[in-house]
């Protein structure tokens, strides 16, 4: 049912836990199933130098966490900000199609996180 | 990796006394029961046996089981066919909100194609229908009321007697799904005043395609599958042999070993249930505690989601069930689970375990260990937990 | 006694190789298609794989497939969940006289239940359905028709290309009953221009407990069997793994050996035809003589009542089948013999062979040496005989 | 299906056949399926000396005329004419519940009989 990459990130996801005073936060909800993802990221020169995740959500929505994760991590802004949730089901071999709503969850929340930044830093485009 | 296996109602291996019963009906036993000659197998004959097996385990006479592909079937043939067959009098069925999908869209379809109108009964908070409840909903056009003996997500047991009773004063048909319940308590039609019982075969240990209906006799029900004469006219379709050979055996099988049994599923599964609370803080056992299936035990672990957690168990060699919204196809929280008044992110924790008489005490040692590991490290990322957490919820 | 067995549309011995796939499903790979986890056999893809060799006989694709428990359920599936989906285009529907009781009940069902008028389009002698009959049957109200591939009875083919035409062109559903010609003749489904198909696994050499049906990709299907989404919202129940997955080994020996197979059938049965008619006076080869199905041969024996010669037949290891009132439960003659203008009389004498690879040269003997005595001694005693000759028939 | 005496008589019907010159002949008709049941008797002092049927029908049917025949040979017309539809399926050891009907096929093609024999005899009562 789930391609072998969303049960790698699943089984291993990178970047889950809590950030101590981070620079920005974004948080969904998933009015579906009541889910919620919250990404927090800690950025430097317009750059996301750390990022991490909470997810209350299923196998997919953690994989999905986690591949957002690693895919923001080392990218400016702008670049993490064009991550689709196209991309993200695409690099984890694809995704069920009653899943592929998981996959907006972490696009979301990563770009929420970002527009959180901007807003407090005052660099909104 | 041993296996601890707990999805005994999602699915069982058939028992290999019945597989052995059944083999010889998929070869040299292989005649049609509607053949006018015999092939020396008396083919009629052992049908007609396997429906005295099936009615001796209901307290039943064996003309009044119908055979069918599945417990869904039964339901779908209870709950339509006894309404449609009795139109005159009415177009009202009543229903538990706690129903199997089969009951719930039965109803729906009677209001959607046939101007019935359909009362979805609330239930308390354990999950039990009132029978005061269920005769003020009555009405003069109410002609079937459905409810079910036990259910597969929470166990909670319905006071069948009781709400039967209610229906019979009311001159009302009661159908009662017992398919959670066959093999795990006793079941008798004369003593639950039922008109109509479901039963499907794998819930039995019997095999898959085959399930069968107790009707009372005489009592009148539109076919659902039209076809020839096969089950008197009520049920079309070449007879699956081999499937009601095995459902036979399986309720044989079942009604020896009831007295045995349910006490030992009891006993394991309370020393689940005590080994799990204790394990795991901030988790709801679900269903009643008491009135429950000797075999069954939910749970609600707050701040997690059930698929994710069945995936992390299933890795360790545990498999249980849950009622999430997201192991869902449709993404719909169980609706078991809304009646008895959980919020929806209580009630994505679900897990549901049930046993069958293969579990062993090692299997519940194997839960201990790999459970309470599971809950907390998807707590240690999931942000409903971590709200709950700092809200000063009980610590971790 | 040796046997020589020729009723193989009623029922045939699963074959070996078919039982030889299901078993480790009753067992070890007994897992529920539903269940979020694997247990390890991938069980839901197993499912999948059914489906595309179910779809490979028919030309179809996989995901138009939908499993049954039965031709009978899948001919109801077809005719009433096509047609109650589709009830804003009308109320008609139209099937062949000579069609399956699934199909003819299906039709009246509609007919008392949902207000639907259901026409039965008449045959010609041969029992075939004219296309130009057909377009003057339709009215602008019509949802549906059904006509069968071949007739289980007299083995007539019907030009299902030309009738699904007339069909297409008027924006109506064209439902085909495929049961008897599925593995005697090819089925291809864009070249026979249907929207929905059936099939019985019993009759492909599969178990029984299991069909299926074929429907064109994403036509609207009223379930018939509610439940939970299992064959996605189609049909509930818990799916009958290892009955599925005989029915797909099945159809896929079956799109092997169909080129082989269908003119051995053929030469078989026409030495049976031969011989018959040769042996014996006074009989009537029913059915198209030419456009039948390849292992069917039909027949009316006059003066004399099919069970009895059905018995006496059986008695000498020989085995065929019977369209005779009195060997119906309900004491009707087959409305195909009466469709196609039988006499009531006549179609009492009536004798159906089904043949099956297993059928040998030794099996065509065993009918030559016992079924001519066996008439001519049910003659002996006949009164109708009797009559008939005393009136100047040919003689005996 | 068929108990062992139906089967016996239908294997080996008794009197089965036409007779020439008989005293007395009856026939029936079964509208439900088209069968046909005649029987011819030969009567001596009043008494059936002689008796044979003919059939068009079911294994039942045969073997319900087989026994009649049997059940008749040597009874006066009164006691002959006494033989019930419920006597002939006892005697068979039943019949499946759908053939009953034809019991009554043979009674009454017994009846049938004897009236046309005491007809042409001048002796009806
Ligand atoms: C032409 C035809 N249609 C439908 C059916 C019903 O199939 P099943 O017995 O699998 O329900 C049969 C069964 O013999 C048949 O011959
Ligand atoms: C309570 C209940 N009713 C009905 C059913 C449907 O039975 P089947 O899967 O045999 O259709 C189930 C299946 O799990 C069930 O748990
Ligand atoms: S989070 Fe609910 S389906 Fe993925
Ligand atoms: S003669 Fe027709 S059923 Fe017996």
């Amino acid at each position: 049912m789930y391609s072998p990459v969303v049960m790698e990130h699943f089984n291993n996801p990178r970047n889950a836990g809590v950030m101590e005073d981070p620079d920005g936060v974004g948080e969904v909800g998933n009015p579906a199933c009541g889910d919620m993802m919250t990404f927090f990221i800690k950025v430097k020169d317009d750059r996301i130098v750390d990022i991490k995740f909470q997810t209350f959500g299923c196998v997919a929505a953690i994989a999905v966490s986690s591949m957002v994760s690693e895919m923001a991590k080392g990218k400016t802004l702008d670049e993490a900000a064009r991550i689709t949730n196209k991309d993200v089901a695409e690099v984890l071999g694809g995704l069920p199609k009653n899943k592929l709503h998981c996959s907006n969850l972490g696009a979301d929340a990563l770009a929420r996180a970002i527009a959180d930044y901007r807003r407090k830093h005052g660099t909104a485009h | 990796m041993s296996i601890a296996y707990f999805d005994h109602a999602a699915a069982t291996p058939v028992r290999p006394e019945v597989l052995e019963e059944m083999l010889p009906y998929f070869r040299e036993r292989f005649g049609n029961p509607s053949a006018v000659y015999d092939l020396g197998s008396g083919i009629k004959e052992v049908l007609e046996e396997q429906r005295a097996k099936v009615a001796r385990l209901l307290g039943a006479r064996p003309q009044e089981i119908i055979f069918t592909s599945s417990g869904a079937e039964a339901n779908n043939l209870a709950v339509k066919g006894a309404a449609l067959a009795h139109l005159k009098k009415g177009r009202h069925v009543i229903v538990s909100g706690i129903e199997h999908h089969s009951v719930l869209n039965a109803a729906r379809y009677l209001e959607k194609f046939h101007d019935f109108e359909a009362t979805f009964l609330p239930v308390d908070r354990f999950g039990q229908v009132d029978p005061e409840r269920l005769r003020q909903a009555l009405t003069p056009a109410t002609v079937l009321v459905s409810i079910q003996v036990a259910s597969n997500e929470i166990g909670t047991i319905q006071n069948i007697p009781a709400l039967a009773a209610v229906c019979r004063e009311a001159g009302v048909l009661f159908h009662t799904d017992a398919v959670a319940a066959a093999g795990q308590i006793p079941l008798n039609v004369e003593e639950l005043g039922v008109d109509l019982l479901t039963l499907s075969g794998p819930a039995l240990g019997g095999p898959k395609g085959v399930g069968a209906l107790y009707f009372r006799k005489r009592l009148r029900l539109v076919p659902q599958i039209h076809g020839g004469i096969q089950e008197d006219g009520r049920r079309g379709g070449t007879e699956n042999v081999p499937g009601i050979v095995g459902l036979g055996k399986a309720a044989e099988l079942a009604a020896t070993e009831l007295a045995d049994k349910g006490p030992y599923l009891a006993s394991l599964r309370d020393r689940l249930v005590e080994g799990v609370l204790k394990a795991v803080p901030e988790v709801i056992y679900t269903g009643h505690p008491k009135r429950r299936l000797p075999g069954h035990a939910s749970f609600c672990f707050e701040g997690v989601e059930g698929e994710a957690l069945v995936f992390l168990l299933s890795r360790q060699g545990v498999y249980a069930n849950t009622g999430s919204a997201c192991a869902s196809k449709a993404l719909k929280v169980s609706p078991v689970l809304c009646a008895i008044g959980l919020s929806p992110a209580v009630a994505q924790g679900s897990l549901v375990f049930t046993l069958e008489r293969s579990n062993t005490a090692a299997d519940l040692e194997a839960v201990f260990t790999h459970l309470p590991p599971a809950v907390a490290r998807l707590r240690s990322f999931s942000p409903v937990w971590h709200k709950k957490m700092a809200a000063g919820g009980a610590g971790p």
